[in-house]
């Protein structure tokens, strides 16, 4: 039964962060930048019910913890994009590298 | 091999084929549908890891919801082809050298961990026991989420809302 | 347990909370309000001053409430790390904490002169007290770094708002360099508490005076010691690290300077005493020799560059810098001599030199300078003013009679015992004193007066109060020291028996 | 003998009266003074009388603790000490009613007299004191009185500088001296005579160690007493009020020195290194001063110059194993120089201008001050029968018991100096006619007068303590001290006195053939040999060469440092700071607002974090 160790589903957790933290750091396009975000998230999440299952106190904490993760990560989507549509209207691009407004 | 470590490599395969085909297309839309397996995988991982109830929201809320509003603001947005302006390939390089390195560290951190006896009982009735614990224990972040949400409602009516009075002034 | 240390360090908040309910319009309720602000503390620590026991060792009047404690998951079981509230004097401390709030009534009387702003003035004044009460009262490293950080912020203020032309900068360089001393203390504290587990002065001299205690090897002590060194050598200040201060002698209002140099350059000396010789007495005495070096260097460099300089306040700030070598020398003797030379150096260049900064702040104010150059035959048109910066001046150069010269032969006759050779050479010191104090008092006072003095503005009675207090007790110490070397003696018997293991 | 700590307090408490009231006494204000001084004298006078035949009496208190040594203070009364405190006294007291009259009409008059209790409290104190640190702080105290003294004219440049040589001068001697005590302490443990007396006749000192202290102590010594080659403040203390060089700068404070190397006696003899330092640094400062004062032509300059002359003379004698000689010369030096500055002072006061060259046939006018002064003169000269005859006569002897020929040959050689230089400017002074019209010259009144006639009584029969005729009371009076002296040679070979009386007949003879009868011409050094008269004049240039060296030496030497200080020191601090500045403004270039790249500096940031962790964590080994 327990024959998946824990540290098979964490590598899988950071394989998975690590490409979206590549992502989040060359795409260029901001939908993707979100979407990479929304990946590393999932990692976490990995991990927390990796966690809850294998952890040294193994409960349903971790899986209610990746549920408000969730939670978190559909409404910073939401706003994120919110912003973007902003920034769209104003810059007519969603290419984050003309997005430098933070310089002033 | 047990159908359990079977099941849970497939997944994990097509969790990492996912990713790493986002970042390999060049289409936008491409790149999310690859997402979208990705997700489903993850999905599936959750089972295996016996949380059926995360599993369910996370088939609902990211291939579902997340990945349609991103197709939303894909297509309410004007795209040139990705390849049409890449990254410097420096930065890229860097980037990747960065997130290599972070890889290696965290992977000698996390390699042959494991602490303890996985829970039994998690899969029994698991939907339920996440619900009471959720309007029990944690009925105060629970109705903090709720107010997030309500919040990141209206935040992201007022930033998508075309500014009526500037373009009245127009 | 009585409160009496707490209410203490606090009363300056009295004054504040009046100061505050006050119009900022109204000049002469705000300065009144700050001096009885500063007279409360003075009062106070006269009443703890009494009610201590003086042939007793160890801490008095001690407090301790309960403050923050938290467990480390690695320590295990019972290791409760725990921050206490504590205050507490000793013999040294209670010292200090008088000439403190003395100290600091004489400079609001000083503060006269203020022109602008006296409310928040006054406010970031007694703040400043607060702080530095505290410093003396704190008995555990934690609440000593607090209270050494409460006086730096108004001290910034009042050097960068009230100063002279060039008081910003004066003000970003005291700000930077105590900023770095702090961090290095905060990082030995943070040390120190994690490897020995507790804060308090005492638990930590008994923990660091047992041998083998784990993770308290030799090299950390000695990294630790010189990590203080540093750290306090910035405040002290110690030959390089000196600069900052002589900005701000030059640049802070007088009175503040009365302060500063009165008081605040004594919280580095009193923490490497303390500190450095309490805590690691063993591998104070291994560095004892560069400890003298520095001493003479301190002495014979401020010297030296006293002589050329042509500004009042620069020579004064140099010859700051050569009377803390005496306070190095003193602590490098590492004997009875040498240590009460160093401590009675604290007491009496506090006095000393708040003195000689009062009357610049008298003469600036009636002649607008402090260019020796300007100044000449000062005796003719205000012969009280002269006569009093004359006595300073003596007393400055460690004239018998007067507190300075018990201090200055303590720490030779300390360092001759131990280190001949490099006390010798620091007893050119002593004429070179002689040299710039004389060229720099003398150019004042002496020679042709100026027609353009105004004569007849000499010291009013406000000025003169300060002013003969101060040269009052530079010379009760001068000609009785027992009065003050009897509750030092207990301090410096603990310390004393430390240094033999 | 209880009360002796009452002659100090006296002129203390006359200080703080008029340093507090003295504004509204105004003149009156001297006789706060003399009042004090009179007091002072009584009881100096009982106490010495107690003393004569009787034991040394001291009291003393805790003062401040050292670990278990326990520092006193204190006062003692022995013979060496009760003689100093009559001279002081009587000296004092004597200048006291001098001055009321000299000064009168000076709008600082109460501060003359206050500065003048000042001196006279730490001379006594420094007298009555049981132990090398009191003496030490007296010490440094009568320094200050000198100072304050001399710095009197506040207004004229000239007393500026002369008051800060004077201190910082003497202060280098003083830096010996406080080795020297601090030295002493760790070697014999106490700073109190009879402990250290004690440690010396014990042999618990080494020998090196007791010549080099003694040395060091006599460094103090001759800062004090303005010997060769801290010498040149003395003359130019002058600048002070004439009063005050009677007083301090002819017998009292600059006799401190002699009066040091006395009380410290045993530990000079027990080190004969020492013993011909002080000898040879006697002789030779005689035989310079002595050669300076030939050409000088500021009255008091001259006697200052002799004052340093004498006062080697006394070192000279002690450094011998003269210590009755010294002590005896010291004693009748007090007076007939103190006569002499005072009926200088006369003198200037009635012709106002010291310059010997513009005064001459006085002597009709001032009837008084002039015979005064000259027994003064022939007095200091060795004129048989005045009191410096005696005590010359027994420097000469002890030296010439002593064996070092040398010196011998040159204290007899400054006796002929001596001599002529004194009646040079006695004959220039009083005898011809006036070079100059000074107006109405007129006699010093009776304040003046009297204590120069007191003097001028004592110039003549103190001689008479200590003769070979009528018997040696002072050597007997001294013997009964805590200094134990060896037996000396008073009955020399009977040639000695009779060339000191040659010696010194040639000189005033030689003056009088110059300068009374104008037989020989004044000027035939000068014209025979320019160069020397000229370097005489200037005083060796012993001011130029210190000018030269250590003033300027010290002057470049701290340029140099405040160069250092500025450039180096600054220079490392302004510099970290343009290295910061430049850092930040590289960084701030690289930011551009750009999201990914401040996240991509982020993950670079935690990822080096996470390096060090990992290689402190060990995750690597």
């Amino acid at each position: 039964m327990n024959s998946i160790p824990l540290s098979v589903y964490l590598v899988l957790a950071l394989i998975l962060f690590c490409i979206g933290l590549f992502g989040a750091l060359t795409k260029r396009n901001a939908v993707i930048v979100l979407i990479s975000i929304e990946l590393m998230l999932n990692a976490v999440n990995i991990n927390l019910v990796a966690f809850a299952k294998y952890g040294a106190k193994p409960g349903l904490t971790g899986q209610i913890f990746s549920l408000f993760t969730i939670t978190v990560a559909a409404a910073e989507a939401a706003v994120g994009l919110a912003i973007l549509m902003a920034l769209y209207r104003n810059r007519k691009t969603v290419n984050v590298d003309e997005m430098d407004i933070m310089k002033r | 091999m047990t159908g359990e470590m079977i099941a849970f490599f497939i997944l994990a395969l097509a969790a990492i084929a996912g990713g790493v085909l986002m970042i390999n297309l060049s289409n936008v839309v491409h790149m999310v549908v690859a997402l979208v397996f990705t997700f489903l995988a993850i999905a599936g991982i959750y089972i295996t890891l016996s949380a059926e109830f995360v599993a369910a929201v996370q088939v609902l809320i990211y291939s579902g919801a997340i990945t349609i509003i991103m197709l939303f603001g894909i297509m309410l947005t004007r795209h040139e082809r990705d390849t049409a302006s890449k990254m410097p390939r420096m930065t890229v390089l860097l980037s990747g050298a960065g997130v290599a390195l972070f890889f290696l560290i965290m992977f000698f951190g996390i390699n042959r961990l494991s602490l303890g006896s996985p829970a039994a009982d998690l899969h029994i009735e698991n939907t339920k026991k996440i619900g009471v614990e959720l309007y029990s224990k944690y009925i105060i972040p629970f109705e903090l989420t709720s107010v997030l949400l309500l919040v990141a409602l209206v935040g992201a009516i007022v930033l998508a809302k075309r500014d009526e009075e500037k373009e009245a002034e127009k | 347990m009585s409160h009496l240390i707490s209410i203490l360090v606090f009363s300056p908040l009295a004054g504040i909370l009046a100061l505050s309910l006050l119009s900022s319009k109204n000049e002469r309720a705000l300065k009144l309000a700050g001096l009885l602000g500063a007279l409360l503390p003075m009062l106070i620590a006269v009443i703890a001053a009494a009610s201590f026991e003086r042939s007793a060792s160890g801490i008095q009047l001690a407090e301790q409430v309960n403050w923050i404690s938290y467990k480390m998951l690695k320590t295990g079981d019972a290791a409760y790390f725990s921050i206490r509230y504590e205050v507490g004097a000793n013999g040294l401390s209670i010292v200090l904490m008088l000439l403190t709030a003395v100290i600091s009534v004489l400079a609001a009387v000083g503060s006269w002169t203020v022109k602008r702003d006296w409310k928040s003035y006054f406010i970031f004044f007694l703040i400043l007290e607060l702080g530095m009460l505290g410093v003396f009262a704190a008995q555990n490293l934690f609440l000593f770094f607090i209270f050494f950080e409460i006086t730096l912020i108004p001290m910034f203020f009042l050097i960068g708002r009230w100063g002279y032309a060039d008081r910003e900068k004066a003000a970003y360089s005291f700000l930077i360099y105590n900023g770095i001393g702090s961090a290095i203390l905060l990082i030995v504290f943070v040390a120190l508490f994690m490897r020995a587990g507790t804060l308090n002065y005492g638990e930590l001299a008994k923990i660091l005076s047992t041998n083998g205690y784990p993770g308290l090897g030799s090299t950390f002590r000695m990294s630790v010691l010189i990590a203080l060194l540093v750290a306090f050598g910035i405040k002290l200040p110690i030959v390089p690290l000196h600069t900052w201060m002589l900005r701000v002698h030059v640049q802070a209002p007088p009175s503040i300077v009365m302060i500063h140099s009165g008081i605040l350059l004594k919280i580095g000396a009193y923490g490497l005493f303390t500190f450095g010789i309490g805590f690691f007495p063993a591998e104070f005495k291994q560095l004892a020799v560069w400890i003298a070096v520095l001493g003479v260097i301190n002495l014979l460099f401020g010297a030296f560059l006293a002589i050329v300089q042509t500004d009042l306040k620069k020579v004064l700030a140099y010859s700051s810098v050569s009377h803390m070598g005496i306070v190095l020398i003193g602590f490098a003797a590492m004997n009875e001599a040498g240590l009460k030379g160093a401590i009675f150096q604290l007491i009496s260049h506090g006095l000393i030199s708040a003195l000689l900064f009062f009357l610049i702040g008298v003469l600036y104010e009636r002649t607008g300078s402090s260019d020796l150059k300007d100044y000449s035959g000062l005796a003719g048109a205000m012969p009280v003013t002269a006569g009093v910066l004359l006595a300073g001046g003596l007393a400055s150069l460690g004239l018998p009679g007067m507190s300075g010269f018990i201090s200055e032969f303590l720490a030779f006759l300390g360092l001759f015992k131990v280190m001949p050779v490099i006390a010798a050479v620091g007893t050119l010191g002593i004429v070179l004193t002689a040299v710039y104090v004389l060229r720099a008092v003398l150019s004042v006072t002496f020679g042709p007066t100026r027609e353009s003095y105004p004569v007849g503005r000499d010291m009013t009675a406000r000025e003169k109060i300060p002013a003969f207090v101060l040269l009052g007790l530079v010379l009760v110490i001068g000609i009785y020291p027992g009065m003050l070397s009897e509750p030092l003696h207990t301090v410096l018997d603990t310390i004393l028996l430390g240094l033999r293991g | 003998m209880q009360n002796a700590w009452l002659i100090p307090l006296l002129p203390l408490l006359s200080f703080i009266l008029l340093l507090l009231f003295g504004k509204k006494l105004k003149e009156a204000s001297a006789y706060a003074g003399i009042g004090a001084t009179l007091l002072s004298l009584m009881l100096a006078a009982a106490v010495m009388l107690g003393q004569w035949g009787g034991e040394s009496y001291k009291a003393e208190g805790v003062w401040l603790s050292i670990g278990k040594h326990a520092v006193t203070m204190g006062y003692e009364i022995n013979p060496l000490n009760a003689l100093m405190l009559v001279i002081v006294t009587l000296v004092s007291f004597l200048v006291h009613v001098y001055s009321k009259s000299y000064m009168r009409g000076d709008d600082r008059f109460h501060v003359f007299f206050a500065y003048l209790g000042l001196f006279t409290f730490a001379m006594l104190g420094l007298v009555l004191s049981p132990n090398l640190l009191q003496v030490y702080m007296f010490w440094e105290l009568v320094g200050l009185g000198s100072f304050l003294l001399i710095g009197y004219y506040y207004f004229k440049p000239e007393a500026k500088a002369a008051a800060k040589k004077a201190f910082i001068m003497t202060r280098i001697g003083d830096v010996g001296l406080f080795i020297g005590i601090i030295l002493l302490y760790w070697q014999a443990g106490s700073f109190e005579y009879d402990e250290i007396f004690k440690a010396i006749a014990d042999g618990t000192i080494s020998s090196d160690m007791i010549t080099l202290i003694a040395i060091l102590i006599f460094v103090g010594a001759v800062g004090k007493s303005g010997q060769l080659p801290l010498h040149t403040w003395l003359p130019d203390a002058m600048e002070g009020p004439t009063p005050v060089s009677a007083l301090i700068h002819a017998a009292t404070m600059v006799a401190a020195g002699v009066y040091l190397v006395a009380a410290m006696y045993p530990l000079f003899e027990a080190s004969s290194a020492a013993m011909t330092t002080v000898a040879v640094v006697g002789g030779i400062t005689a035989i310079f001063a002595a050669s300076i004062g030939l050409m000088q032509k500021d009255i008091k300059r001259v006697l200052a110059y002799s004052t340093v002359s004498q006062l080697g003379y006394m070192m000279l004698a002690l450094g011998s194993g003269g210590y009755t000689a010294g002590v005896f010369h010291l004693m009748t030096h007090a007076f007939f120089k103190a006569l002499l500055f005072l009926a200088a002072g006369s003198v200037i006061h009635a012709v106002h201008t010291q310059n010997i060259e513009e005064m001459g046939g006085l002597w009709r006018k001032l009837k008084i001050t002039a015979p005064l002064f000259l027994i003064g003169a022939l007095s200091i000269s060795g004129f048989p029968l005045f009191s410096g005859f005696f005590s010359k006569d027994e420097i000469l002897m002890a030296t010439y018991g002593d064996g070092r020929y040398g010196l011998f040959v040159l204290a007899v050689l400054a006796a002929f100096f001596t001599a002529f230089y004194m009646f040079r400017l006695f004959f220039m002074v009083f005898a011809g006619s006036p070079s100059q019209e000074h107006g109405k010259v007129g006699e010093s009144d009776g304040p003046m007068i009297l204590p120069m006639a007191v003097l001028g009584v004592l110039a003549v029969l103190a001689g008479y303590l200590n003769t070979p005729w009528f018997g040696t009371f002072l050597a007997d009076y001294l013997s009964h001290g805590p200094v134990r002296f060896a037996a000396e040679g008073e009955h020399g070979p009977i040639w000695i006195p009779i060339l000191a009386t040659a010696v010194s007949l040639a000189g005033i003879l030689l003056a009088y053939l110059m300068y009374g009868k104008k037989k020989l011409s004044r000027n035939w050094l000068s014209r025979s040999l320019p160069s020397l008269s000229t370097i005489v004049y200037r005083k060796y240039y012993v001011d130029e060469a210190y000018d030269a060296t250590v003033v300027r030496g010290t002057t470049g030497f701290s340029c140099l440092w405040s160069y250092v200080d500025r450039y180096l020191v600054e220079g490392a601090v302004n510099g970290t700071v343009s290295l910061i500045q430049w850092l930040g403004k590289r960084g701030s270039y690289m930011y551009d607002g750009q999201v990914q790249r401040i996240g991509a500096v982020a993950v670079a940031g935690l990822v080096i974090i996470l390096l060090f962790f990992a290689a402190a964590g060990g995750y690597f080994s």
